[in-house]
C-alpha cells in the first residue's frame, strides 16, 4: 500500500480535523470553519499519495468543508421549530464521536498494558483427558439443515458477489474530461452582452446546456463584474438577478488569466 | 457436593484446562446450580488474594480462567517465556474500540465514524481473534455483523463488555451543555 | 525476598510454567539459598494438602512441578466429556456451501467469495469432519485444499460430491442481470 509517511500521523480526515482543531487551539464546538478549511486544503495538498482510495476519503472531507463554508456565508436555514440550524453542528456531532472513540481507545490501550502482567496457563491434560474427542451428535449439529437449504445459502452468496460489482461503475472506462473552450465562452458572453444590454442571469444561464457550461459561464460574468464591463442588481434575495452592460467602460477584450 | 470437595475440584480442573472453562460446564461436574458455583468462585477468588498466593481467578463474561496474579509479572519473565504479543497500531485499536462499543456492527458503520474505510483492520483484528462474526443484518445486502470475542476481555482485562470503561456520563453531559451553549444546537449522541 | 511474597512468586512460577522447574532456578528468582527455597516449597506442599485444595506439588530429583491432585482425577475426564454444544452458525453454513461446492478450494479463495477470513470457521468444520485437507494447490506457497468428505455425504444424504446442484451458466447471469436491474431502480427514484 502507498501510504506515504507523512500521512501515517494521521488515521483519516477525521483525525486531521481534530488535530488541527487542537493545534489552532480553537474550540470543536465553534470551529473557525474558514481558517480550518483553509489549513485542511493546505495538508492535503501536500499529500503526495497516489493511493486514490486514501486520497479520496481526504477529498471527500474537504468538499464538506467547502461546503460547510459556503453555507456559513448564507443566511442560516431555520428548521421547523424555527431555531437557526449551525452548517457545522453535524460535523461537530461526527467529530465529537469520533473524539470519545479515540479517548476510549487510549483508555483500552492502558488496559492491555495492565492486562498483559497476567499469564496464563498451558493446558495440562493428562493423555486419557487429551485425546477424548466428544463424538459428534450429527444429529443436532445439521438439525433440519437439507442440502436444498445449502443450495440456497450458496445461490445467495454468489448473488450477494455480483451485487458487489457495481454494474454501472464496472462499466466506465476512462473518464474524459468536458472541455469547455474560456476564451469562446468570453466571446460569446460578450456577444450576449452587446446585444441585449439588461438580461436575467437566469436566462443566460438557461441557455447553457452542461454543469460545466453553467461554471464557466458564471466565472466568465464574474470576470465581467470585477472590470466593471457589466453591473448586477438584485431586488430580493433569491429573486433574478439582473445584469446591465456598463456602456461607459473599456470595450478591450475580458482578460480571464486570473482565473486560473 | 461437599464444599471443601467442590472448591478442590474446582481448583484442579482450572489448573489443568489452563484455558477458559464455561461456569455451566463447571456446575455441571461439582453437580451444583451455577449461582451456588458462581459463589463457590467468588470464594476462590477471595482466598487467592491472599499474601502468599500467587495464582488468581479472572472472569470472562460467563466462563473462569486461572492466571498469575500482575504484581508478581516482573519475577515471572525472568523465567517464564512472556506470550506472543501482538501489535495494535491506533488504526487497528480505534477500530476496535468502535467495535468493542458499538457492537454489533457492520463495516459500513465503523467506516461512518472513522471516515476511513476499515476492512484492513477488520481483518487483521479477526487474524487476531479479538472480533469475530456474529451473525448479518437485516438489510439490504445482508452485511456482516462484527462482535468482541474472549480473547478480547483477557488481552483487555474486562470482565465482561457490560464493564468495558465509559467516558462517564458527567463528562458526556458536560461536552454537550458546552456545545449546546456555545452554538445553540441539539447534539445528539 | 519476605516469606509470603516468595510463596506467591513460586506459586506463580510453578503454575505458569506448567513444566518442572529445577529448584536453582526457583531459588535465583527469589533470591534465596536452595534450602530456604526447598524448605519454602515443603511448606507450600504441607499447605495443598488441606482439603479444599485441587492442586498440589511433585519433586523430581532437583526439581519441583506443580499438579492437580489424583484423587480429582475422575473430575478431569467428567469435564472432558461436559457436553459441548455444537452447532452450525451462519458462518459455518456459509463457509460449508461455499467448500462444498467450490472444492477443491484454497483458504484464500473462500476468503474471497464472503469477504472476511476465515480461519475459525474452516477449523470448526475440520473439527466437525464435515471438511478436510484434499491437497495442496501447485501456486505460490502451495496453499492447502479443502473439500468435503464422506461425513458431510452422509449427514446430508448424498451419495457423491457429483450429486450435488449446480449453479449453472445461466443462472449466474440472471444474478447478474438481477443486480443490474435494482441498482437501475435506484438510479431511477
Amino acid at each position: 500500500m502507498a501510504i506515504p509517511v507523512k500521512l501515517e500521523v494521521f488515521e483519516g480526515p477525521l483525525d486531521l480535523l481534530l488535530h488541527l482543531i487542537d493545534k489552532n487551539k480553537v474550540d470543536i464546538y465553534d470551529i473557525p470553519i474558514v481558517e480550518i478549511t483553509e489549513q485542511y486544503l493546505e495538508y492535503i495538498r501536500q499529500m503526495e499519495t497516489e493511493d486514490m482510495n486514501v486520497m479520496s476519503e481526504f477529498l471527500v472531507m474537504a468538499a464538506t468543508l467547502i461546503d460547510i463554508k459556503c453555507k456559513m456565508l448564507l443566511p442560516k436555514e431555520v428548521n421547523e421549530e424555527g431555531e437557526e440550524q449551525d452548517p457545522r453542528a453535524e460535523l461537530v456531532e461526527k467529530l465529537l464521536e469520533y473524539k470519545m472513540c479515540k479517548y476510549m481507545s487510549y483508555e483500552l490501550r492502558d488496559r492491555m498494558v495492565d492486562a498483559e502482567r497476567n499469564l496464563y496457563k498451558r493446558p495440562t491434560l493428562p493423555p486419557e483427558v487429551a485425546q477424548y474427542r466428544q463424538p459428534v451428535d450429527y444429529e443436532e449439529l445439521i438439525g433440519d439443515m437439507t442440502l436444498q437449504r445449502l443450495h440456497e445459502i450458496f445461490k445467495q452468496m454468489m448473488k450477494r458477489q455480483e451485487d458487489k460489482i457495481d454494474p454501472v461503475r464496472s462499466t466506465f472506462g476512462r473518464i474524459e474530461k468536458d472541455e469547455i473552450d474560456l476564451d469562446l465562452k468570453t466571446t460569446y458572453v460578450e456577444a450576449y452582452v452587446r446585444s441585449h444590454k439588461t438580461f436575467s442571469f437566469r436566462k443566460l444561464l438557461e441557455k447553457q446546456h452542461s454543469r460545466m457550461e453553467v461554471i464557466v459561464t458564471f466565472l466568465v460574468v464574474l470576470e465581467m463584474i470585477k472590470t466593471g464591463r457589466i453591473g448586477i442588481s438584485q431586488d430580493d434575495i433569491f429573486a433574478d438577478i439582473i445584469i446591465t452592460a456598463n456602456e461607459t467602460a473599456d470595450n478591450g477584450p475580458v482578460q480571464l488569466t486570473s482565473l486560473g | 457436593m461437599e464444599k471443601d470437595k467442590a472448591k478442590a475440584v474446582l481448583e484442579a480442573i482450572l489448573f489443568t484446562m489452563g484455558d477458559s472453562v464455561e461456569i455451566d460446564r463447571l456446575a455441571a461436574v461439582i453437580e451444583e446450580d451455577k449461582n451456588t458455583t458462581r459463589q463457590l468462585l467468588e470464594e476462590m477468588a477471595a482466598d487467592y488474594q491472599k499474601e502468599d498466593r500467587g495464582i488468581g481467578l479472572t472472569t470472562l463474561e460467563d466462563a473462569v480462567q486461572m492466571c498469575t496474579k500482575s504484581e508478581l509479572y516482573e519475577y515471572l519473565i525472568k523465567i517464564a517465556k512472556t506470550p506472543k504479543k501482538f501489535v495494535l497500531t491506533d488504526t487497528l485499536l480505534e477500530t476496535l474500540s468502535i467495535i468493542a462499543y458499538k457492537q454489533p456492527i457492520t463495516r459500513l458503520e465503523i467506516e461512518k465514524v472513522r471516515g476511513v474505510s476499515c476492512d484492513h483492520a477488520v481483518n487483521r483484528l479477526l487474524e487476531f481473534d479479538l472480533i469475530t462474526e456474529v451473525g448479518r443484518m437485516d438489510a439490504p445486502g445482508r452485511p456482516l455483523l462484527f462482535g468482541t470475542t474472549e480473547q478480547f476481555l483477557r488481552s483487555f482485562g474486562v470482565k465482561s463488555i457490560d464493564e468495558l470503561p465509559e467516558l462517564s456520563a458527567v463528562q458526556i453531559e458536560e461536552f454537550k451543555q458546552q456545545a449546546e451553549s456555545e452554538v445553540q444546537m441539539q447534539l445528539d449522541i
